[in-house]
């Protein structure tokens, strides 16, 4: 294995704290992430893992504390424009659009990418089509990538759990994100399908230098993989570092063994 | 049930508007006469046709909170009642004899809705089911009127038509009107008490909530569907019986639905209490328009007015009033 | 038909003696037809011959430019891919030689081909194999340079030792302006008898071997074989067998540069089935094993059909198992009412049929490397594919025996092929003699001597004979084939695979040798019984319950004396008609060393490990008692005990009897 | 059955991006077209011309404008009635103030007025979901046809209320629209317009904006964290929704019935249309058509059948037993596939692919 560059912090978060009534769902969280690094979430369920990532991109605003990206204090922003900043994500339970093939999917992911006019669409002439032929290419790259070629036109619906978590994947590459959020990508996975994401995973950011934030239950893949771990446990930030840091440390011997506190 | 902030100060503001916007009216233009008595007059007159359209809105909310179907046949079910009540009264029947028969044949219908399009859409989008509703309006409207002919008949059930002077005579308001509004008052707090105290009613409103949890409760869904359907068809056949000795029964009681639409999403489409502020926010802004705005506006207005009326509600309440808040998961 | 086509430049098929003279020939006469096709990014990319050339020429040059010299070997790992196609055209312009291995070998094995060849580069596929030849730099240091097609994940593997086939191939363009002519004179020295390619041949026992063949063997192979066949260049070919197989050598690379016809490349082994069916081949070769599954897939498919489709399945299978094949091979003896019959069966069922396995376009599909079962030739032929058999072996170029069209017989693999001689020795081995054989076992003197008799022939290793005909029958490995007591001989996988031909039956075990009768064991097949056993509503709580099952023995019996029925037709071998058999209480396995590991049955240890039950079948007791000991999975040990019945089969009286009689 | 796919094989992103890949799709199409183009004009009567087939590409085209908003962009709409008057109208006042106007340009202004009317009424959906914009929508169908019956500017304070489509010619002096107009001429004007948005709408749903739609509809939320924005993605669908009912709505009003009057747009229209694409299928340009034919011959089916079996059955008396009938058949319908007549041309398109296999 050869070392990646992981280069400067190109997102901090400082302080976030998140309620959704009187529920707190995000107690004083603070980390950040660095360019080109594997970056695990991890905590039991309930944590707020996922709650952090839909506060990075923008889904849910923080009631308290600071996200800068690149450098730059963040606004509140709208739900759409994280994609735009270079965010792309999956999901917990799979959001893919149901009714569209595989290809039409991951086409979907390069709709920012996409800049001809409704009417060059509608005559399906000159730079529209000029359009779907290049970013057609781009996504067959995607689909090579991850080895998905044999489910190109098969609707996503009929796609088996594994399958379509890679077509999510697809869809999230699709956009070239500087930074790509993975919720729980192995979950319900059986081992050979994990090690197949683990693989994409470690693959998507050696071959394109995509920063990777990840939440996963499966503590060995999240060691395996990560260059640096942060551990929630009922919104509350209990520690933050290497694998060996986060393994060693007591909070989270406590909090994974269930130790009475 | 708990109100929501946000909720009484949308119903303080329309009633301000309500007010105001008549008076405005009356005091800026030459063409619209307003007085007070006048505008109470008005305005209750609207509160007590906003009951009836509650009516027709329950019917609604009852079968779209247990089973998730926005009910397009809840019009058509109104004047399926109406007819075969009057059409077994005409055939000799005597009225409670009538009533009673009509009853179980809209018991018979609730089961053949739920064995033959609910059964086999069960697990379907809710665009279907809507749609199967409307096919459902479609074939009892042609049913009904196959069987007791489509001519208009008279529907009496002794109440006067008469207009009475009340509030020392200084308002003028229909006698029927008020007695209808009693009795949907009526229906209403009965259908209340059948949510809250009954075990039927509770798992009702389980299934609104959740399919397994109703089953829990230890009546099959079908069982529910069936109940739910009946206790629609009864609710139809009241505003079935009021709206039919009010206008006759004839097809164009079929036409009602479209007006409980605004009604319901006022209220929202899951909240009983809400088909009634809703139908009484509804019934009074309307007869308010009508006389107070509609004369600047060339009149006609009472197709649309309650529509665009709901339609500025929702704007700020995407849910109606009442309704369970959609939270967005991802 | 003239085979080679207008050949321009004074070039004619002797001095067309090497592949890269075939290919610069090609990107002359038809430049712009296409060559090859890989089904990559969700299209089809093609080349055509002149960019094949060119690509080939800037591969070459590349490696010329590394220090590939004459002689050199290059050793080309994975899928089918053009670039890989390209690899030994490139080579062999260098006058080196390609060393195609399985793809699917671990390191070790690998490293065992790499260092007996010789081997000082490599071209490979992807990381996985680039992984593996890094592995074996490390017990075989005399390797210098890796190639590799597919970069993904190698962006930061040592530059040094690994290079990107694309990066080569420019080097490989800067070399050739500054050498311009330094190619074509390194393939003007080819000659014909020079080494083309080394194939390794697996090897049922020892280590592999590798098989020298010569560019004239190879390309005599597919001019004879092309011209038996009327291939041209407007055929089409789905390349999707391993490389390192000399079948895909011949129908792949040999045939194709010979006769200029298109090669497909599948996008990935996973969709191989749709690549076929896309592209439509015209020309397909397949192992029986790859038939056997289709038909099974059929089948299988056709068992969830509506009941109105499936009874139309079956009539007009029916009508196809009548008269199909006969109608293929132009039999005038076809009644008017079955041809209509045929027609109407041929819209409603084999022309989809042959639509969805992507063989409507096929004229030519040839099988071969093991027994293909009457049966399912007959179901191939029936629904109007051209399917045949041959006959060959590495040494052979894959090539000896073709079936011709019009003159297919089921159970033969044809007649010889042209410029091909067969004779019988004595024991019944096959020997052959022709300009396909190859020239020798690399660094292997005493095993080239051991394979060639003092004539020239090649010693197949294969018992068969010549029917009246002409055509080649063969029976079974030369070797296993022993004499019953009366002196006839008994040829145990013949016997056994008329078995194993009935998809109840998984393996057979046949005795005979020096006894007076033939006798077997024999495995059920149990997902087949399972399914049979299902639908008659018998219960059944394992292999050794189901296995014994009156009924069940009743259900083989049945095929036994099928089996006995159509072996009593061959005067050669009706007196190998199996007189009783038993259903064994196990099934055969390897982890019991009962099988190879490529399912072949070890009869020797066999009879030995069951000797009791062997005598039994030998005396005239119905039933034995027996316990075997088992490996499991897991490690474990096990005894199964078991009571076996023995069942006598009907047998028929031989021919040769009957005519004393 | 039919398909004999084996060897069509594609080599550029083009041929496999086409509309039609499959070489027997391609030509079933244009042997539709030569049918629909050629066959038609010349063996059918007046009567089916006039009467079916006319109303029918009308309906069509309305059912397509539904469809993209509805079956693509999931946007529940009852307002087509509504924007269909709004097309006509637009066509008239614009016919009537520019009396040498092109009827082409006539057409294509009107769609864009309610191109325009229609993203007015579709803002709200940006917050209102479901059933409660569908019944939004009826709001702007009520509206509408109040406003035109309400306003004497948009009849040109006809007296009567029936206003009349003046006479106008498509190519040369081939007259379109009017009492002179001949029905075959109307027919092929009416199909080619037809014919070239229904290209238009494939290409559009094949595109960027098509996904895009298609995203929102599967599921909004997923879609706006891709990048893709709410407003201007409905709005669009609404705007190019309403362009093709406001097209469907002057063609209704100028070349079907040659008088433009509100009653024709009325909320029945607005399910007419919608059962159209729910019988026909939901996101399907196919659908539209299927539907539109189904829902176009079936009360023609039904009005005709008891005197088809000799029954004399007074007229009122068959309106109920229609609707009844068609009630009835309605609900068969949904029960059978839900996902309608395009569902199950799919179907049976895979099946016969596919032959003899069932899957």
């Amino acid at each position: 294995m050869k070392e990646r560059a992981i280069g400067e912090v190109i997102l901090d978060l400082k302080n976030i704290s998140l309620s959704f009534g009187a529920m707190r769902v995000l107690n004083n969280i603070s980390f950040d992430v660095r360019k080109s690094e594997i970056r695990s979430i991890i905590g039991p369920n309930g944590a707020g893992k996922s709650s952090m990532l839909n506060v990075i991109n923008g889904v849910y605003h923080p009631q308290e504390g600071e996200i800068s990206f690149r450098g730059e204090v963040r606004k509140q922003m709208k739900v759409h424009e994280a994609a735009g900043f270079g965010i792309a994500r999956t999901f917990q339970n799979i959001a893919l659009f149901k009714g569209m093939s595989t290809l039409d999917n991951i086409m979907t992911g390069r709709n920012l990418k996409m800049k001809s006019s409704m009417f060059s669409q509608a005559i399906y002439w000159g730079k529209a089509q000029k359009e779907e032929i290049e970013h057609r290419r781009k996504v067959e790259e995607i689909i090579d990538f991850l080895e998905i070629q044999a489910i190109r036109k098969t609707p996503v619906g009929r796609l088996p759990y594994g399958m379509q978590k890679r077509v999510e994947l697809g869809r999230a590459l699709a956009a070239e994100p500087e930074i790509l959020l993975l919720d729980e990508p192995m979950a319900g996975m059986n081992v050979e399908e994990k090690e197949d994401m683990s693989r994409f995973v470690l693959d998507i950011n050696d071959e394109f230098g995509t920063t990777i934030v990840l939440i996963e239950h499966d503590m060995g893949v999240v060691m395996d993989i990560s260059d640096r771990v942060v551990v929630l446990d009922y919104g509350r930030q209990l520690a933050d570092g290497t694998p060996d840091v986060v393994r060693n440390n007591q909070d989270v011997i406590d909090a994974y063994l269930g130790v009475s506190h | 049930m708990r109100l929501e902030r946000d909720v009484i100060y949308i119903i303080l503001a329309s009633l301000l508007l309500m007010v105001a916007i008549p008076w405005m009216a009356g005091t800026l233009s030459e063409d619209i006469f307003f007085e007070w008595p006048f505008f109470f007059e008005v305005a209750i007159g609207g509160l007590l046709s906003g009951v009836m359209y509650s009516l027709v809105a329950l019917g609604f909310v009852l079968i779209f909170k247990a089973s998730g179907v926005f009910n397009f046949a809840q019009g058509a079910m109104v004047l399926f009642s109406a007819l075969t009540l009057v059409g077994l009264n005409e055939m000799g029947l005597p009225m409670w004899l009538s009533v009673i028969v009509t009853l179980l044949v809209m018991l018979v219908l609730a089961i053949a809705i739920e064995r033959v399009v609910l059964r086999s859409l069960v697990n379907q989008e809710h665009i279907i089911l809507f749609m199967a509703t409307i096919g459902i309006a479609y074939f009892l409207d042609g049913f009904g009127q196959t069987i007791w002919g489509s001519e208009v008949k008279n529907l009496d059930i002794g109440f006067s038509q008469e207009p009475g002077f009340y509030f020392d005579g200084l308002i003028l308001i229909n006698d029927f009107d008020l007695i209808a509004a009693v009795i949907a008052g009526i229906l209403v707090i009965v259908l209340a008490l059948f949510f809250q105290y009954t075990r039927i009613g509770r798992a009702l409103r389980a299934v609104a909530d959740d399919h397994q949890a109703a089953l829990s409760v230890g009546i099959p869904l079908k069982h529910i569907w069936v109940i739910v359907w009946a206790v629609a068809g009864i609710v139809a056949l009241v505003a079935g019986i009021m709206w039919g000795s009010k206008l006759g029964v004839q097809f164009s009681l079929a036409l009602i639905a479209l007006k409980a639409l605004p009604v319901l999403i006022l209220g929202g489409f899951t909240s009983v209490p809400g088909a009634i502020i809703g139908g009484l926010l509804i019934g009074a802004g309307e007869k308010l328009a009508e006389v107070f705005i509609a004369p600047m506006i060339g009149g006609g207005i009472e197709d649309w007015f309650a529509y665009m009326l709901a339609l500025a509600f929702l704007v700020f309440r995407p849910q109606g009033l009442f309704g369970e808040k959609i939270i967005e998961r991802v | 038909m003239s085979l080679s086509p207008n050949q321009p430049d004074g070039q004619t098929n002797a001095t067309l003696d090497t592949f890269p003279k075939l290919l610069l020939n090609h990107a002359r006469v038809r430049g712009n037809k296409v060559a090859m096709r890989e089904k990559d990014l969700g299209i089809w990319q093609s080349w055509t011959w002149s960019e094949v050339s060119d690509e080939v020429r800037a591969l070459a040059c590349g490696l010329a430019a590394l220090g590939f010299k004459r002689g050199d070997k290059l050793a080309i790992i994975g899928d089918n891919r053009p670039r890989l196609y390209w690899g030994f055209a490139a080579v062999q312009c260098l006058g080196g030689i390609p060393v195609p291995l399985y793809q699917d070998s671990v390191a070790d094995e690998m490293a065992y081909v790499l260092g007996d060849a010789e081997v000082r580069f490599a071209l490979v596929e992807d990381q996985e194999q680039t992984d593996k030849m890094l592995e074996i730099t490390e017990q075989y240091p005399a390797l210098e340079a890796v190639i590799y097609e597919d970069p993904r994940g190698l962006r930061d593997y040592d530059q040094g030792f690994c290079t990107y086939i694309e990066t080569l191939q420019a080097r490989g363009r800067e070399f050739h302006s500054q050498h311009p002519d330094y190619l074509d004179q390194e393939i003007a020295k080819g000659r014909g008898d020079d080494i083309s390619v080394i194939l390794y041949t697996s090897g049922t026992t020892g280590k592999p071997k590798g098989v020298c063949m010569t560019h004239h063997a190879f390309i005599e192979a597919a001019r004879g074989s092309a011209e038996f066949d009327g291939l041209n260049d407007n055929d089409s070919m789905l390349a999707y067998l391993p490389m390192a197989w000399v079948g895909d050598h011949l129908f792949s690379y040999a045939q194709a540069l010979v006769t200029g016809f298109t090669i497909n490349c599948p996008e990935s082994a996973e969709t191989v089935m749709t690549d076929m069916r896309e592209i439509g081949p015209t020309y397909y070769f397949a192992p029986p094993r790859v038939f056997e599954n289709l038909l099974t897939q059929v089948m299988v498919r056709m068992q969830d059909a509506s009941a109105i489709k499936r009874r139309m399945f079956d009539y007009f299978m029916d009508v196809a198992r009548r008269c199909g094949a006969e109608i293929l091979s132009g039999n005038k003896e076809v009644s008017t009412r079955d041809r209509l019959l045929y027609r109407l069966g041929d819209f409603f069922v084999y022309g989809p049929l042959r639509n969805v396995l992507g063989m409507s376009k096929l004229r030519i599909a040839y099988t071969a490397g093991a027994a293909i079962g009457p049966d399912l030739f007959r179901f191939y032929r029936s629904l109007g594919i051209n399917l045949k058999q041959l006959y060959g072996s590495t040494e052979t170029c894959a090539y000896v025996c073709l079936q011709p069209n019009g003159d297919v017989k089921l159970d033969t693999v044809g007649i010889p092929a042209p410029k091909v001689e067969i004779k019988i020795a004595d024991n019944g081995e096959v020997l052959v003699k022709g300009p396909m054989l190859f020239a020798e076992y690399y660094n292997r003197p005493e095993d080239t001597a051991e394979t060639m008799n003092a004539e020239g022939y090649f010693l197949t290793g294969d018992a068969g004979f010549l029917d009246e005909d002409g055509h080649l029958k063969i029976i079974d490995r030369a070797k296993d084939v022993g004499k019953l007591s009366s002196g006839a001989i008994f040829a145990p996988n013949y016997v056994e695979n008329k078995l194993k031909f009935f998809p109840h039956i998984k393996e057979a075990v046949a005795f005979g040798h020096d006894r007076n009768q033939v006798c077997a064991f024999i495995n059920i097949d149990l997902e087949s019984v399972g399914n049979w056993a299902e639908r008659r509503g018998l219960p059944y709580s394992g292999y050794t319950d189901l296995a014994s099952r009156p009924e069940v023995y009743d259900l083989i019996l049945e095929c036994v004396n099928q089996a006995n029925r159509d072996l009593v037709d061959d005067p050669m071998l009706s007196e190998s008609q199996v007189h009783r058999f038993l259903i064994l209480h196990k099934e055969l396995d390897p982890d019991d060393d009962e099988l190879t590991r490529t399912r072949k049955v070890r009869r020797r240890f066999i009879s030995e490990k069951y000797h009791d039950l062997v005598e039994a079948l030998y005396s005239d007791i119905d039933e034995i008692h027996t316990s075997t000991e088992v490996k499991y999975e897991d490690g474990r040990r096990g005894v199964i005990e078991a009571d076996l019945r023995i069942r006598n089969a009907e047998t028929h009286v031989t021919e040769p009897l009957k005519k004393a009689s | 059955m039919f398909y004999r796919e084996a060897g069509e094989f594609k080599a550029s992103y083009k041929a496999d991006q086409a509309i039609l890949p499959i070489r027997q799709d391609r030509w079933f199409i244009w042997a539709i077209l030569a049918i629909a183009f050629l066959v038609i004009p010349t063996v059918s009567s007046d009567y089916w011309l006039g009467t079916i087939m006319l109303p029918f590409l009308i309906l069509a085209l309305a059912a397509l404008g539904l469809n993209v908003l509805t079956g693509y962009a999931g946007q529940l709409s009852l307002g087509t009635g509504g924007f269909m008057a709004t097309g006509a109208f637009a066509a008239y006042k614009l016919a009537t103030m520019f009396p040498g106007m092109h009827i082409l340009l006539v057409l294509l202004f009107s769609g864009t007025i309610t191109a325009g009317v229609g993203i007015l009424f579709g803002i709200p959906s940006l917050r209102i979901k479901g059933f409660y914009l569908a019944v939004a929508t009826l709001a702007s169908q009520f509206f509408l046809i109040w406003m035109f019956n309400k306003f004497g500017w948009f009849t040109n304070y006809s007296s009567s209320g029936v206003i009349t489509a003046p006479p106008m010619a498509a190519i040369g002096d081939v007259l379109v629209t009017g009492a002179y107009a001949t029905v075959t001429a109307k027919y092929l004007f009416t199909l080619s317009i037809v014919t070239l948005l229904a290209l238009i709408t494939k290409n559009l749903v094949r595109s960027n904006i098509g996904r895009e739609w298609m995203a929102v509809r599967d599921m909004d939320i997923a879609a706006e964290i891709i990048g893709i924005k709410m407003l201007p993605t409905k709005l669009k669908a609404f705007a190019y929704s309403s362009f093709l009912c406001g097209i469907a709505g002057a063609l209704w009003a100028f070349v079907h019935t040659g008088s433009v009057e509100p009653l024709a747009f009325d909320v029945n229209r607005s399910f007419q249309i919608l059962f159209m694409i729910i019988i026909g299928g939901l996101g399907s340009i196919m659908g539209a058509f299927l539907g539109a034919a189904f829902i176009v011959l079936l009360p023609i089916f039904l009005s005709n059948a008891p005197h088809w079996f000799g029954l004399d059955i007074p007229v009122d008396l068959i309106s109920h037993i229609e609707a009844m009938v068609f009630g009835a058949l309605i609900i068969f319908f949904l029960i059978v596939e839900p996902h309608g007549l395009a569902r199950l041309w799919q179907i049976t398109k895979e099946k016969l692919r596919l032959w003899p296999f069932p899957y």
